[in-house]
């Protein structure tokens, strides 16, 4: 039987390290990684869910962190940009190749436009350019024009694994 | 956004133009009123929830009649303060007799604004239409009781 | 990947550090998700705030009654105009009157003038808790009638923004330069156009506006942590304002989230952290949402050219053109009317056309103050250089490309005085062209053309020529305010050697993603003789720990020239003194002293060679015995580009250092049917002189070619009659994505400029190009249907099918006669 | 960007989300979020209480009907899974295409077909593709379960005929046969963004069905220009013939992005568009 609340206890796997904590029901998962645990890399672009800047990945799967609520994440695995290079410190090809082919300026929607691509090429590892454009439609960059970006994506699927 | 149309009753002018003239009767057709004050005879005043489906919108709207013409022309002045939401409106009706029948001509100027009306332009004319339509019909289910009444 | 090719037509100098694509000392830390933005800051028991915004346009404040908010618990206070009209004065105005009477405090007084103007702050424990407490803020309009149409801003019955100064007009001036009348006089044809409008829009930078803002009330000096890009402006504006020092007022940045000029004039809200900080004794937290920044921050010019005449010869020489600028400012004056000068940067444009003559007349309505955009005031101008040109061409049955290369500053003019006395440094415009147009498949044009028709597309080109004029003169102020005390421009770097012979630098810049640490780091690299990795440039701005002036900060287009070369002179000051410092270890000329590979060693011998660490060591830790007068390997200079005050009589003078040059060409398809059209090729080719990162300008190039792209499309802030922004989120204010962007060919030519250190050339604005070659390109593909004029900035497809429907109201707007 | 405070539940199985729903005044079915925590975030609604329908394994299977007839979705799953199902591939493959349009990947990842089709935005992909394929839903209540035809579900934006205290549970969509086409056009605002109108058709044995989106708060069925497809002629001329007057019986909206004169036309191109490419489908 499960009664409303106002605020409930979730178990969250972050970036591998199991958390547990009391969260109000109507905190965003984003502002519960941002505030609650510090994993400033997520950030916020917009109000509507349209930009992706605060794309993580939740069960494996990319989705925006400001149209989930943090009770929601309950009991899954969140990963955040923080833990692409993980603790080894060593950077994904991805991230190399995003810095090879510049495909940041500011670098605000840099950890979105990540989290995005290491789900597509977890999917599909050697992704064709439509296929990133695809995989890429919900994160906004103002910086780029995006065209460095899918370069880097499609070079890092080139490579080798994400 | 102005708004207008042409509605007929199967009642006459007179029951038509009562139901119209009488704030309680016009508090049983608009949608989700919860309370409703009558200040004086030109000033009402309704707390309402517009039902929207995702959640209630909760407002205050204060009525004031502008003008009117027993029993044909009328026109009203409706300002709505609400958290996210502020709504203006003027609107106008006018009754033309037609034997034991009644067509009314009416429009309205309705302007939202604040976080509602920015977040939802692409709803907000099907929302206003879809709330007309539910006013109308409620309109009509009155005027039949009216009449029923009457008889 | 075959979307992006470039055209190096410069080869790179081998051995050196300039020129090179070296990978970004930025890049790290931003993929790993370690910046750090503003909203990323936290202090002990800090507050967050919270606007409350007015939802009426134009109305007058009555009673604001806040007790509600502040009984909630967890709320700690609030502020209100009231208190802000005692605590602080109005902020200074750049104008003369009329519009030097405008006051615009840090929160509305009296009256609110636009959608969203901050009216109460609200500063609680938890954000949540902030929008709570600002709901139950109670604040008593009286709405007035409402001004949204810059056109009707000087009618006899238009409401009236600002009572103090009698009318709508913030500032008016005629410019005229040449001879109108005789080259009308000349010409054989006068082509009028009745009407073009310049679109609302603006960059939108993904992270929005925020600070923190601390107070220590022992030195009463202010700590802000803010993502504004010209802090040295921001403190202009603050200090008066709050009646305090400048040195009173710290302003630190670090990772800022994108800016493109957006970012300039948040001094109002930063103001409010201040009041907050000092009155609840608490760190303030302020993060702008996107829907309030689209509502009420820096939108970019919206302008209108009216009665626009050309003169023009028979051979389709161009002899001059007059005009009517008409310039929406939005509600208050925050760096206007610099907008009403700095569009005089590029008067002629690219041509040679030696006679201007431009009304210049700018209105405030009740629309979100505008401030700097990307290209800023210029992109407006330059799209009416270009619409010109294309619509001479259209009616006059000249080819747009040949009566662009007709009139073309030539590359041998270089250096080109302009009517107005502004010296177009270098560039080789036909050239650019040419490799633009080679991009694109200008060759096969006519071939596309009936293949599209074929399938029933209306295909057509377009090209776009833009200026990006780099580093101001501020001396330009002074030609729409005499009494204004601003002229030149400088910009401040420091370089030292460490203890353990790390270069380290500071910028008085405050980039936002342009890459500063980088190329800084390439241009030291070069000089001191070491590697690039050697040298750390700090990040960000402190104005308490950084060296600046005041005209540092980020904008303008200008850390190629100013940065750079304060960059390059700290570096020179510093190569000079260790050479010295080496030549006395080992007793010999500085002369014979070479800095090289990390070393200072004697010109072929390199076994005598001291590292520089040795040379660090030396001076911090091991000085004893020193000479008088011994080096520092710690030096500052002080870049200031060889500006005059401009003439205030005939408004000549040299406005701007450098000119790069991007062209944009591309081509469109229209579907007839729907208006709906599509670029399917694209090129942009850039000169900005000596590149010291191609990689990093071709970034920029790339990205100013997406914003205007988008401005072309897509991006619009439009509103209905009562002021009520109808684009205030992504959702309807669609920005481009990855699957809207057409593919790219880029190129670049340098052509050093003579003027600067380097040879480089400010760049990155870019001007609009897209907006312009977009127009173009569409003007071109409707000529096969009705041969509808572009008359707008902004083209939407049901503003395509409506010329297709009818081409007739854009055509009423051309009329051609001879004389 | 902030909720309002808000009770949350997170139900075990169907029955006891709908005694949360019918006991809760106020209570809305919380399914992707990707519609419902935007406007909670705006506070342009704010429900009382959030009955989250995640862990209702039973709504996010994608099965087919006793008879094969009709292919019976979940409201829970996700337009993902719809792009990924090889039930949908074989019998209904529109639906697949269509939901891989649907906004952006991650909306698509968390969005479901059931939060789609009861939010009903009008620019919303499902409610005018499932009313020309001649869908119909289930709903559930404490009473039992009711189904009911796509046009009787949809009654206004935000609006369906789901009512308090009930929960639609699944879509059935009937199974393609040998001659079905079906095809879903329109104008966005961008690729793969926001429709400015859609249009959606299906081609059969028995005719056409045709539905507008964008026009109304409601898909609006083209029921003129079916009438007048019946004889079987999709020739181009037949085709745009039968659609000539379909704008003129529209009252749609204008806004930002399009006035309702340009609407009306674009509702008739792309009916025009959307019937061609069905019909061509049919053929195979």
């Amino acid at each position: 039987m499960s009664e409303p609340t106002t605020s409930r206890t979730v178990t969250v796997t972050i970036n591998g390290t199991m958390v547990e904590r009391e969260v109000a029901t109507s905190k965003l998962l984003v502002h519960f990684l941002r505030d609650d645990l510090d994993l400033t890399g997520t950030h916020i672009g917009c109000d509507t869910g349209n930009c992706g800047a605060c794309t993580v990945q939740v069960g494996g799967e990319a989705v925006k962190s400001c149209m989930m609520l943090a009770v929601q994440a309950d009991g899954l695995d969140v990963t955040t940009v923080e833990g692409l290079a993980g603790d080894s410190g060593v950077l994904t090809p991805l991230q190399r190749s995003f810095g090879e082919h510049h495909a940041l300026q500011c670098g605000y929607c840099t950890p979105g436009m990540l989290m995005s691509a290491t789900a597509l090429l977890e999917h599909t590892p050697h992704p064709t350019e439509d296929e990133v454009k695809v995989a890429l439609q919900g994160n906004i960059c103002r910086c780029t024009g995006y065209w460095n970006i899918v370069e880097a994506v499609v070079a890092a699927g080139k490579s080798g694994s994400a | 956004m102005i708004v207008n149309g042409t509605k007929e009753f199967d009642a006459p002018r007179e029951t038509v133009w009562a139901v119209l003239d009488d704030p309680a009767q016009m508090a049983q057709i608009m949608p989700g009123v919860e309370s409703f004050t009558i200040t004086d005879e030109r000033h009402w005043q309704a707390k309402v929830k517009i039902p929207l489906g995702l959640g209630g919108l909760k407002m205050t709207i204060d009525f004031e009649k502008l003008a009117e013409t027993p029993p044909e022309f009328a026109s009203l002045h409706a300002k709505g303060n609400g958290v996210g939401a502020l709504m203006n409106m003027t609107t106008e009706f006018r009754l033309r007799a037609d034997g034991e029948r009644t067509t009314m001509d009416w429009s309205a100027d309705v302007k939202i604004a604040g976080p509602v009306g920015s977040m939802g332009q692409r709803v907000l004319q099907p929302i206003i239409n879809q709330q007309v339509g539910n006013v109308l019909s409620a309109l009509e289910a009155q005027v039949q009781k009216a009449k029923a009444a009457s008889s | 990947m075959t979307t992006v090719e470039t055209t190096k037509t410069a080869a790179l100098e081998k051995g050196t550090a300039k020129g090179q694509s070296v990978p970004r000392k930025e890049d790290r830390r931003l993929v790993e998700g370690q910046g750090t933005f503003v909203d990323d800051i936290k202090r002990h028991g800090m507050g967050y705030l919270h606007f409350v915004r007015s939802p009426y346009a134009h109305a007058k404040l009555g009673s604001i009654d806040v007790s509600a908010a502040l009984e909630l618990p967890g709320v700690y206070g609030t502020l209100t105009g009231d208190e802000v009209a005692i605590l602080t004065d109005p902020f200074f105005q750049i104008a003369a009157p009329p519009g030097a009477a405008v006051k615009d405090y840090a929160l509305a007084v009296g009256k609110v003038r636009y959608v969203g103007e901050p009216v109460v702050a609200v500063v609680a424990e938890t954000r949540e808790l902030a929008r709570d407490a600002a709901e139950l803020v109670e604040v008593n309009y009286e709405p007035l009638p409402v001004l949204v149409d810059a056109r009707k801003g000087q009618d006899a019955d238009a409401p009236i923004l600002h009572e103090d100064c009698e009318g709508n007009v913030s500032y008016s001036g005629v410019w005229e330069w040449g001879d109108l009348d005789a080259a009308f006089a000349e010409a054989d044809h006068v082509v009028k156009i009745s009407e073009l409008h310049f679109d609302r829009f603006n960059s939108t930078p993904l992270e929005t506006n925020g600070a923190l803002v601390e107070f220590n009330r022992g030195t009463g000096q202010w700590t802000i942590h803010t993502n504004n890009q010209f802090p040295g402006f921001a403190a202009i504006m603050m200090g008066p304002a709050m009646r305090v020092g400048l040195d009173k007022l710290r302003i630190v940045t670090q990772d800022i989230g994108g800016g493109f000029g957006n970012k300039i004039t948040s001094h109002p809200q930063l103001v409010v952290c201040c009041l907050l900080a000092r009155k609840l004794k608490r760190a303030i937290q302020w993060t702008e949402w996107r829907t309030d920044f689209h509502q009420s921050m820096s939108h970019g010019n919206e302008r209108w050219f009216h009665d626009t005449e050309v003169a023009v010869k028979a051979d389709g020489t161009l002899l001059g053109f007059r005009t009517k600028a008409l310039d929406d400012a939005g509600a208050y004056l925050r760096y206007e009317p610099l907008g009403g000068v700095i569009w005089a940067q590029v008067a002629p444009g690219l041509y040679r056309w030696r006679n201007i003559r431009l009304e210049f007349t700018q209105v405030m309505t009740n629309k979100a103050p505008v401030s700097p955009n990307r290209g800023y005031s210029r992109m407006q101008h330059l799209w009416l250089t270009e619409r010109i040109i294309d619509i001479v061409a259209h009616e006059l049955g000249f080819d747009p490309v040949e009566i662009r290369k007709k009139n073309y500053v030539q590359p041998e003019q270089m250096p080109y005085e302009t009517p107005n006395g502004c010296v177009y440094d270098s560039g080789d415009y036909p050239r650019a062209l040419d490799i633009a147009l080679d991009l694109v498949g200008y060759s096969g044009l006519e071939e596309r053309r009936a293949e599209a028709a074929s399938r029933g597309k209306l295909l057509g080109l377009g090209i776009g020529l833009t200026l990006d004029s780099g580093t101001n003169n501020f001396g330009q102020s002074q030609l729409i305010n005499p009494d204004l005390q601003f002229s030149g421009n400088n910009e401040v770097a420091t370089v030292k050697l460490d203890i353990f012979g790390e270069v380290v630098v500071t910028l008085g810049t405050t980039p936002q993603g342009q890459g500063h640490e980088t190329t800084a780091s390439q241009v030291v690299a070069d000089i001191i003789g070491c590697d690039v990795d050697t040298v750390h440039v700090r990040v960000g701005h402190d104005s308490y720990w950084n060296s600046h002036a005041g005209f540092s900060g980020t904008y303008a287009s200008q850390f190629a020239v100013t940065g750079l070369g304060a960059v390059k002179g700290a570096s020179d000051m510093l190569a000079v003194e260790m050479k010295k410092l080496a030549s006395m270890v080992f007793q010999c000329s500085p002369d014979d002293i070479e800095l090289a590979d990390g070393f200072a060693r004697i010109k072929g011998n390199p076994e005598a060679a001291l590292p520089f660490m040795a040379l660090g060591a030396i001076v911090n830790a091991n000085n004893a015995g020193f000479p008088e007068d011994p080096p520092t390997l710690n030096c500052r200079f002080v870049y200031r580009p060889p500006f005059d005050v401009p003439d205030k009589e005939t408004k000549k003078g040299q406005l701007t250092l450098t000119y790069a040059t991007q062209i944009h060409a591309c081509i469109v398809e229209v579907d007839p049917e729907t208006g709906v059209y599509e670029i399917v090729d694209y090129a942009a080719v850039d000169d900005c002189g000596t590149r010291i990162n191609p990689q990093i300008v071709e970034g920029q190039v790339m990205g100013a070619t997406a914003h205007a792209i988008g401005a072309a499309m897509w991006e619009t802030f439009a509103y209905d009659e009562d002021g009520n922004l109808l684009t205030p989120n992504f959702y309807d204010y669609h920005v481009p994505h990855a699957m809207d962007m057409p593919p790219l060919k880029t190129g670049s030519i340098e052509s050093p400029s003579p003027f600067t250190s380097l040879g480089t050339k400010g760049m990155g604005e870019g001007g609009g190009g897209g907006i312009h070659c977009v127009c173009a390109a569409l003007q071109d593909a409707l000529r096969a249907s009705g041969g509808a004029i572009v008359y707008d900035s902004h083209n939407p497809y049901h503003r395509v099918w409506e010329m297709l429907q009818d081409p007739g109201p854009s055509r009423a707007n051309v009329e051609v006669s001879a004389t | 960007m902030l909720l309002r405070e808000v009770e949350y539940a997170r139900p075990a199985s169907i029955d006891e989300a709908i005694r949360l729903l019918a006991e809760h005044d106020g209570a809305r079915a919380l399914a992707g979020g990707q519609t419902l925590v935007n406007v909670m975030k705006a506070r342009a609604a704010s429900p009382d209480v959030l009955v989250d329908l995640a862990d209702l394994a039973e709504l996010r299977t994608i099965s087919f009907s006793a008879d094969q007839s009709a292919l019976e979705i979940g409201a829970m799953v996700t337009s993902s899974q719809i792009v990924g199902s090889s039930e949908v591939e074989v019998a209904r493959p529109i639906l697949a295409e269509v939901a891989s349009t649907i906004a952006d990947l991650q909306v698509r990842n968390r969005g479901t077909i059931g939060g789609n089709i009861c939010v009903n935005d009008p620019t919303n992909h499902f409610p005018p593709l499932l009313v020309a394929l001649g869908a119909s839903m289930t709903i559930q209540g404490r009473d039992g379960e009711r189904t009911v035809s796509a046009e009787e579900f949809f009654l206004g934006v935000y609006f369906t005929a789901v009512g308090e205290g009930e929960l639609l549970t699944r879509i059935s969509v009937p199974t393609r046969s040998a001659g079905t086409g079906d095809a879903m056009t329109g104008i966005t605002l961008g690729a793969h963004g926001t429709y400015i109108v859609s249009a959606a058709a299906s081609v059969g044995s028995v005719g056409v069905r045709i539905a507008i989106g964008c026009v109304s708060s409601v898909p609006e069925r083209a029921t003129a220009m079916e009438q007048q497809l019946v004889g079987g002629d999709y020739s181009d001329a037949a085709v745009k013939a039968a659609a000539a007057g379909l704008g003129a019986s529209l009252d749609p909206p204008s806004d930002v992005h399009a006035a309702a004169d340009y609407r009306r036309h674009l509702a008739e191109v792309s009916a025009v568009r959307a019937v061609l490419q069905a019909a061509e489908r049919a053929r195979g």
